[in-house]
């Protein structure tokens, strides 16, 4: 007997006050068939995870948007674009890791992760694109200390060898980082979560677009003005895609886009979409002023942090009531029905 | 079934898997309802209403097997002209005598045998509890009587049963159980259909019968419908007993019982059995059929097991040694006495009266008032802390400073702690290896009691005293080993099986005991269990190398015989009733019994045997007479004496019932066993006024997960984890009615206690509508107490102490209780509440209601009798 | 709608290994059969001797101490620490799923229906025994299904999860970090983390006894046979003449559950036969592995993937300096 | 382990050089998982008992390792139980190794508040001296009319339905010979 553990009925009690004697959704073309829960409990166990991976949806997004803002800032030129780009991904990429390694069940036996490399696991394939982009990004924003590196002794050819190796590391991470901005989305949409997984076709872009305009916020607010003129272009692509991809998530997935819209999840997508409203408006039309730039970068980082919070929760509250598991699953099986019968 | 025996159910699968149907009556739909074809919410305490209804179905249908019946049963013996039956006098049966409160029986006995009979006045045998000693044989009555072949006599047992059951009509089934009269219809057409030459139909029951004021004349009920179908003696038939505890058997055929000695020999009462032949003579009647005519030998051969080279024939084998029973001193009036401080010490030995005795707070202020008491168990029981946790220290009724009672703790050895047999539910006796030492102190009860003794006997080593002769007499040199000591389990084993004295060979069998002094038999039944000096309860041929019957597995009494009276199993001229039901019959070839069992019947007597004029004892049995512990060689569906309340078994309501009776104006069991005391009150029921003020009918049971008192399950945490806190069921309508909640607490108060429990509200209870009113009954567990993993009140602190007449075992399954939302009162007020409810109910503490309701004619006595109870 | 590439089931994709093998599928070359369990609901007598019997032979926890009024069920669900569960599901009406076209007394509203919970009233619906004549009273042991295509299998990043000689879905305890994504990627919500050791825990189908030719714990206690272990083939092979048995005994209800190899998971290795809609007793309608999903799924991320890239490029070159 | 032990041993090689390129099943299993035998398979001895909880009489086989019981199952060879258990049975483990259980005497003085330790050779001798005072105070040799009774009614005792029936022969003969007759157990219950 463990006295600390919650009594097993706690847990169910609070997992069943997300379940509720809910009407279906009005939105749906076919009345909801009635059906009979086991005392409303929920089908799927919902996630384990807690904050920390939301979190890391918010700062691994943040570290390839920097390293893509990075990158654009090596190759154009804009050194001052480059390490702020590199120097936020490498503390991005920092605190992904130890976000990812907190909420494991075993943080000692992190590195089992290590131990096998699937295919079929988006978080097998993420843990090796991690582990590839994080050496690169690593590497690339050491390479912005060269200049600070003593002119003479044995540091003076690290003094030297780094800024080209930076280039390298710096495009190699540009390389990975659209996987890492992008991978967490499958990493969701991969799982039997009713909400993330039939967002699949759209969560890619909600994130792609998330850490785009997250790279940008960091260019908004590290860059002066006069080299941001690139952040304030990815922050209008950014916020684009992510704007186009929440719609579609909202607005697609019939009773699965209703946890998006209701609640916490709701509340804090739309707090999302309004924030990156003002992000975008703040850096387009006065992003020339250093403290509306630096605000608007703040409302997009915020946006980006509020959007993976509210796509996790989503998916979590679908997890927690049967509605979202047997609805959408019986209408399957009718439809299937209804093409086996002989008259199809 | 399924609930309480769940690997027992798996024969009834298998049955239903091959086409049986599977009925199931209970007053609230369980484990084994889900399971069952057909199931029949039955109000609590009305079975013999429903039984005696199919008794009627069958009788005006004439759908008994009648060749079974008249060959096998007493259908066609003739009756006394004395006898009056309960349907002609509201409810009493001749013979009754109101100043005990019990029946003389002369006049229920067969036609011509009305003096001889040797049973008379019963209030000394319901007192001793005498219906026990029928576990192994039937009563003593004379062997031969009249019969008439044809059926038509009017005194003729069938004609009398026709007329004793004639009003329990389908309609009155559903006047008095609350069962509509088509799924009674459904019960008694399949029971009639599935029963006859070429099929057989079962009966399971378990405590749900035996724990009433009327208990045994439940199961007589049951015994006369099987008897009537032919299902008594036939493979897959039978009125079976499905047994709660590991060894229960075991401990009633080798008694840890006041009233018996082993192999179900009466201990001896002081007035009746005054010397070793009164003793003997009574036991059996002169003159009667059967094997129990050879008491004396096995009485002889106990005494010699107990006492050894001391006891000789001319001392009468030390029978003087044998404590005299004066009464009743069941475990309810040893309670009593407890409080009122007669009694210095008491044993607990692996049972909890505190949680699993009916009243249980009369339990723990006994235990409260002893000098002394041991606790042997496993665990930290209820019935050992009762003075530091129990409820009563918390109403401050005992208070642990001025509890006088010492208290010792002895830890015990686990099953698997020890050797031995246990002897399970079908007689089987299997032998257990032990599979590690006990750990610490803890000891077999082996061990225990050896010890003691020898200590004892020790200190009173010289004593002059003829008190202490029995001590130091006995035979108590027992082979010990290991570091503590241990006695040799197979020893005993042998001792009990019995030998040959001069010899020392183990006797083979029971009829090979001698009531000359040269054997030694310490359970006359269990002899062969050790013949030719191997351990058969060991034997462990595997199942599936073996028949159905398996009888190579274990050891069951008596003679390793696995269906009693299975000569039934064969027509009366020793042929199978039919091919497909073929058990055991006679081969004429060989000129013996054969068959699937070890024949129930002396084993070359042909079918055709006729006994002389004038014998007795096995040779009086005739060739088809299949039932040879009976006096008379059948079954019984009348029963000319060894039941105490009625030759034939009649509906009478419960202690607490809050209905009247609907078919006699005798509203409970006139003879039924009460105690005045002050502890002990029981609910008002109608005709009495107030009835109303405990509205509501309660009934306990086991869970699947728990077991007993909860000593061995609320201990064990995946046991635990399964039922985790006491709860009450009750059904949506009552919910509505007083006002409980799902989940919510309730608490129950009757004119004893006040428990609460957690309210499940559950479809599986239904009101019943009764006489023209609804009924509802409410279920609780009795598993729970105040210690262990999980705990809860006590559902048997809400019964009172009212007694089946023929056994003394307690009404524990039904009583009358109100329900209230909430939890229960603490403290004072908790006292105060009950005594409120007293008060409205008109409840007088210690008062007793009448035994015959008022207005209800008794007849004349009549005479005989032993005259102790008139005084 | 719902699921806008919503497709009849079909075989599974060609990258799945084939179905009713699994283990061949995973590397193990002279698999013996195929094992698994089949729960004949129908003969359940709820007794809960499989969950006691697995947590004896497994060394599980308890679950915890909690009255959960759910009938006779206070485990509540197959977790970490119950790696069988008996359900019990008390219902006054034959059936649970009722179409729009049946006549019916319930109101025909999308609700979830909380059996004998503490909701708007006492559960009671008619009021007479008569009137609940036709009570029925479901039991079942749920069990992990050791799906031929396994969701947590396919997620587990760290191989602690992984298919056995026996077709079997084991997690190893040595390697398990607890990282939770097979919990998510479970169609019948089964895996879960144990709460004070951080891994995830679920039933092994006895790994270590079926290595030695012994029957899993929970089978071998099975009092009435409910739970049967053995080749899978074998025991779909009983299951479907099981079903006969019970239709022409006038149980049209009775239905198996996971059998089919065709189903979104491949087929179970541990399916049911079951007296009502699965949702009835908690598990999915037509679970389906979301891994099947997966090439749409990377295909998604490669197209987001590459629009962010473009949006970058964009951005540095789309503007002025 | 040298390098190359860690290499041959680590899936991902085995992924690349062996059947099970997706690391889902060969590949991934763990040495300690290759090598797991069932603990019945180690015990020193087995041995072979019956449920000691209801009456059914299921045949049970106690596995023991050291003086450790490891493993209670059903016994597939008995014809009553078919190496069936219900949760009690299958429970008899957690039962019989309970860290609830009490192994050592207990003692609870009059008028105590808390119990004591005593040792079992004391308690036993203690116990042998209460019964004979008890005799001794409560002893009937005859009834008033002068027929033998040879009995104490001081004494009681309850129990046995779940004990040996070689143990309530001694306890009935014991109780018997020392006069004690009020002796019951559950089957009056």
């Amino acid at each position: 007997m463990s006295p600390e553990r919650p009594p097993v009925g706690e847990r169910f009690r609070r997992e069943m006050s997300g379940g509720r004697r809910g009407r279906g959704d009005a939105g749906l073309t076919v009345p909801p068939a009635e059906f009979t829960s086991y005392y409303g409990r929920p089908i799927l166990k919902p996630p384990v995870w807690t904050w920390e991976i939301a979190a890391y949806l918010f700062t691994g997004g943040l570290a390839a948007g920097s390293s893509l803002l990075a990158a654009g800032g090596q190759l154009t030129d804009r050194p001052a674009v480059r390490r702020a780009g590199r120097v936020a991904a490498l503390a991005a990429i920092t605190a992904s890791a130890g976000l990812l390694v907190k909420d494991l069940g075993r943080p000692e036996r992190f590195h089992h992760m290590l131990r096998v490399a699937k295919p079929t696991s988006p978080m097998s394939v993420g843990s090796w694109i991690l582990a590839g982009y994080g050496s690169a990004a690593g590497v690339a924003a050491i390479a912005e200390a060269a200049p600070l590196l003593p002119e003479r002794g044995p540091l003076r050819l690290a003094r030297r060898a780094l800024p080209p190796l930076g280039r390298a590391a710096g495009l190699a991470a540009a390389l990975t980082a659209p996987a890492l901005g992008t991978y967490t989305a499958v990493l969701l949409a991969d799982t039997a979560v009713p909400s993330w997984h039939e967002a699949y076709p759209h969560l890619p872009l909600v994130f792609g677009g998330s850490a785009l305009a997250s790279g940008a916020a960091v260019g908004l607010i590290a860059v002066p003005p006069a080299q941001a003129g690139p952040a304030r272009r990815m922050a209008v692509a950014g916020a684009a895609l992510e704007l186009y991809g929440a719609h579609q998530v909202e607005t697609r997935l019939g009773l699965l886009g209703e946890p998006y819209r209701t609640g916490r999840a709701g509340r804090l997508l739309r707090a999302g979409r309004t924030l990156t409203a003002a992000g975008v408006a703040g850096a387009v039309l006065a992003g020339r002023n250093r403290t509306v730039a630096a605000l608007s970068g703040a409302a997009l980082l915020a946006a980006s942090l509020a959007t993976r919070f509210g796509v996790f929760h989503a998916g979590v509250v679908s997890a927690r009531d049967p509605r979202y598991t047997v609805l959408p699953q019986r209408e399957r099986l009718a439809r299937r029905r209804a093409a086996e019968a002989p008259d199809g | 079934m399924a609930e309480a025996h769940p690997v027992g159910f798996q024969w009834v699968m298998e049955a239903r898997k091959r086409g049986a149907k599977v009925f199931h009556v209970d007053p609230r739909f369980t484990r084994t309802s889900a399971s069952a074809d057909v199931y029949l919410p039955i109000r609590a305490g009305t079975d013999i209403a429903l039984l005696g209804g199919v008794i009627n179905y069958i009788l005006t249908n004439e759908l008994d097997f009648r060749e079974y019946v008249l060959a096998y049963t007493n259908a066609a013996t003739i009756v006394s002209e004395d006898f009056v039956d309960a349907e002609d006098a509201e409810g009493l049966f001749s013979g009754f005598d109101p100043a005990t409160g019990s029946y003389v029986q002369d006049s229920w006995q067969y036609a011509g045998h009305e003096r001889d009979s040797g049973s008379g006045h019963t209030a000394t045998a319901r007192e001793t509890a005498a219906g026990l000693r029928h576990e192994s044989h039937g009563a003593p009555i004379a062997g031969q009587v009249e019969r008439d072949e044809t059926l038509q006599h009017p005194r003729c047992v069938y004609q009398i049963l026709k007329r004793h059951f004639a009003r329990y009509t389908p309609e009155m089934v559903q006047r008095v159980c609350g069962l509509p009269p088509e799924k009674f219809l459904e019960l008694a057409r399949a029971w009639t259909q599935n029963s006859g030459r070429e099929r057989t139909g079962c009966l399971i029951y378990s405590v749900g019968w035996t724990q009433h004021s009327v208990g045994v004349q439940y199961i007589r009920t049951g015994a006369i419908i099987q008897l009537l179908l032919g299902n008594v003696g036939r493979p897959g038939g039978g009125v079976l007993a499905l047994r709660g505890h590991a060894s229960i058997q075991g401990s009633t055929d080798i008694p840890t019982l006041f009233n018996l000695l082993p192999g179900y020999l009466p201990m001896p009462h002081h007035a009746q059995h005054p010397t070793f032949d009164d003793w003997v003579n009574a036991i059996r009647h002169p003159g009667q059929k059967g094997f129990w005519g050879n008491a004396r030998a096995y009485a002889a051969s106990l005494l010699k097991a107990y006492w050894g080279e001391a006891a000789t024939p001319d001392n009468d084998f030390c029978y003087g040694y044998l404590p005299r029973l004066t009464g009743d001193h069941g475990t309810y009036q040893q309670v009593l006495d407890m409080i009122d401080g007669k009694i210095r010490g008491y044993f607990l030995l692996g049972q909890n009266p505190a949680v699993g005795s009916a009243h249980g707070r009369a339990q723990r202020l006994g235990m409260a008032n002893l000098e002394w008491l041991v606790v042997r168990d496993l665990f930290m029981i209820e019935s050992a802390t009762f003075w530091q946790r129990g409820p009563e220290v918390a109403t401050g009724e005992i208070v642990p400073q001025e509890c006088r009672t010492e208290v010792f703790f002895l830890p015990a050895a686990s099953h698997v702690e020890k050797e031995g047999t246990f002897t399970q539910t079908q007689r089987l006796l299997q032998w257990r290896e032990k599979a590690v030492d006990p750990p610490g102190d803890a000891r077999s009860e082996l061990w225990f009691f050896y010890h003691l003794g020898r200590r004892l006997r020790e200190k009173l080593a010289g004593s002059p005293l003829p008190r202490d002769r029995a001590l130091l007499d006995l035979a108590w040199d027992y082979p010990t080993h290991g570091p503590h000591d241990e006695p040799d389990a197979e020893a005993v084993l042998r001792e009990i099986n019995g030998y040959d004295i001069a010899t020392g060979r183990p006797l083979a069998g029971f009829a090979e005991a001698r009531d000359d002094g040269t054997t030694a038999v310490g359970c006359w039944i269990y002899a062969g269990v050790y013949a030719d000096g191997v351990n058969q309860a060991a034997r462990r041929r595997p199942g599936g190398e073996q028949d159905w019957v398996a009888a190579e597995w274990g050891w069951a009494w008596p003679a390793n015989r696995r269906m009693l009276y299975n000569r039934a199993s064969a027509d009366p001229q020793g042929r199978p009733w039919s091919d497909r039901k073929r058990y055991v019959w006679w081969d004429e070839s060989a000129g013996r019994w054969t068959g699937h069992d070890v024949p129930d019947f002396e084993v070359t007597k042909a079918p055709s045997y006729r006994p002389p004029p004038g014998a007795s004892g096995p040779a009086a049995l005739a060739g088809d007479d299949p039932f040879v512990m009976q006096a008379d060689g059948k079954g019984w569906l009348y029963a000319p004496s060894g039941v105490l309340d009625g030759p034939l078994p009649t509906h009478y309501e419960p202690a607490e019932s809050p209905v009247r009776n609907p078919l006699y104006g005798q509203q409970g069991n006139p003879t039924r066993k009460t105690y005045r005391h002050p502890v002990n009150s029981v609910n008002p029921s109608p005709p009495q006024e107030h009835s109303q003020v405990f509205p509501y009918v309660f009934t306990v049971s086991r869970l699947t997960e728990h077991h007993t008192a909860g000593g061995m399950s609320r201990t064990v945490a995946p046991l635990a984890e399964l039922q985790p806190e006491m709860f009450v069921e009750v059904s949506p309508e009552l919910a509505t009615l007083a006002g409980l909640n799902h989940l919510g607490w309730a608490h129950l108060v009757s004119a004893r206690a006040v428990i609460e429990a957690k309210v499940l509200v559950t479809d599986r209870l239904v009101p019943l509508r009764v006489d023209g009113r609804v009924i509802h009954q409410l279920w609780l567990p009795y598993h729970f107490g105040f210690e262990g993993l999980v705990t809860g009140d006590s559902a048997n602190d809400l019964f009172g102490i009212t007694l089946d007449p023929n056994v003394l075992i307690q009404e524990s399954k039904i009583g009358t209780c109100d329900v209230r939302p909430g939890r229960r009162p603490t403290g004072a007020a908790l006292g105060e509440l009950v005594d409120d409810y007293r008060r409205r109910a008109g409840v007088t503490p210690g008062a007793v209601p009448p035994a015959v309701t008022p207005g209800v004619p008794i007849g004349p006595p009549g005479s005989g009798g032993d005259g102790e109870g008139n005084g | 709608m719902v699921d806008a590439q919503g497709r009849p089931g079909g075989p599974a994709t060609p990258a799945a290994p084939p179905p009713g093998d699994p283990a061949a599928g995973a590397g193990w070359v002279d698999a013996p059969p195929r094992m698994g369990f089949f729960t004949d609901t129908s003969v359940c007598i709820g007794c809960k001797a499989c969950e006691v019997a697995c947590k004896e032979w497994n060394g599980v926890p308890t679950s915890g101490l909690d009255l959960l009024g759910m009938s006779y069920d206070n485990t509540g669900a197959l977790t970490a620490n119950s790696w069988r569960h008996v359900a019990f599901v008390e219902q006054p009406r034959p059936a649970g799923h009722r179409g729009g076209s049946e006549p019916t007394e319930a109101p025909a509203s999308g609700a979830t229906e909380f059996l004998g919970m503490p909701a708007a009233g006492p559960p009671g619906r008619t009021g007479t025994a008569e009137g609940r004549s036709d009570f029925r009273w479901l039991m079942m042991s749920d069990v992990c299904k050791h799906c031929t295509q396994a969701g947590c299998l396919d997620v587990c990043p760290t191989g602690a999860l992984f298919r056995t000689e026996f077709g079997t879905v084991v997690v190893q305890e040595d390697i398990c970090n607890g990282c939770g994504y097979c919990v998510s990627a479970c169609p019948y919500g089964v895996i879960d983390r144990r709460v004070d050791d951080g891994r995830v825990w679920k039933c092994t189908l006895c790994y270590d006894r079926i290595g030695a030719g012994l029957t899993p714990a929970c089978a071998q206690a099975c009092p009435t046979e409910s739970i049967q272990y053995g080749p899978l083939d074998e025991l779909r092979e009983r299951a479907a003449a099981r079903v006969a048995t019970l239709h022409e005994r006038g149980t049209p209800e009775a239905r198996l559950y996971g059998h089919d190899p065709h189903d979104g998971v491949g087929g179970d290795g541990a399916f049911f036969l079951l007296l009502d809609e699965p949702e009835v007793y908690g598990l999915p309608p037509d679970p389906q592995v979301t891994t099947r999903d997966l090439p749409k799924m990377w295909q998604r991320a490669g197209v987001a993937a590459l629009a962010m890239a473009a949006g970058a490029v964009v951005a540095f070159l789309g503007g002025r300096r | 382990m040298g390098l190359r032990d860690v290499l041959l041993g680590w899936p991902v090689y085995r992924q690349l050089t062996g059947a099970d390129p997706l690391g889902r099943g060969a590949a991934a299993q763990s040495a300690r998982s290759a090598a797991l035998t069932p603990r019945t398979e180690a015990a020193d001895r087995v041995a072979r008992s019956v449920c000691p909880y209801c009456a059914v009489g299921c045949g049970q086989r106690v596995f023991v390792s050291g003086n450790q019981v490891t493993q209670i199952e059903g016994d597939p060879d008995s014809p009553i139980s078919r190496g069936r258990l219900c949760p009690k049975g299958s429970a008899s483990k957690s039962l019989v190794t309970s860290p609830l259980r009490q192994t050592t005497v207990r003692y609870r003085r009059p008028y105590g508040t808390e119990w004591e330790d005593l040792d079992l050779d004391t308690a036993l001798d203690m116990i042998a001296d209460r019964i004979l005072a008890a005799r001794a105070e409560t002893w009937e040799d005859v009834d008033a009319e002068g027929r033998p009774l040879n009995r104490t009614l001081g004494i009681s005792s309850l129990g046995g339905a779940t004990l040996d029936n070689e143990e309530n022969y001694l306890i009935k003969k014991l109780f018997t010979a020392m006069g004690a007759l009020q002796i019951e157990n559950q089957a009056r219950i």
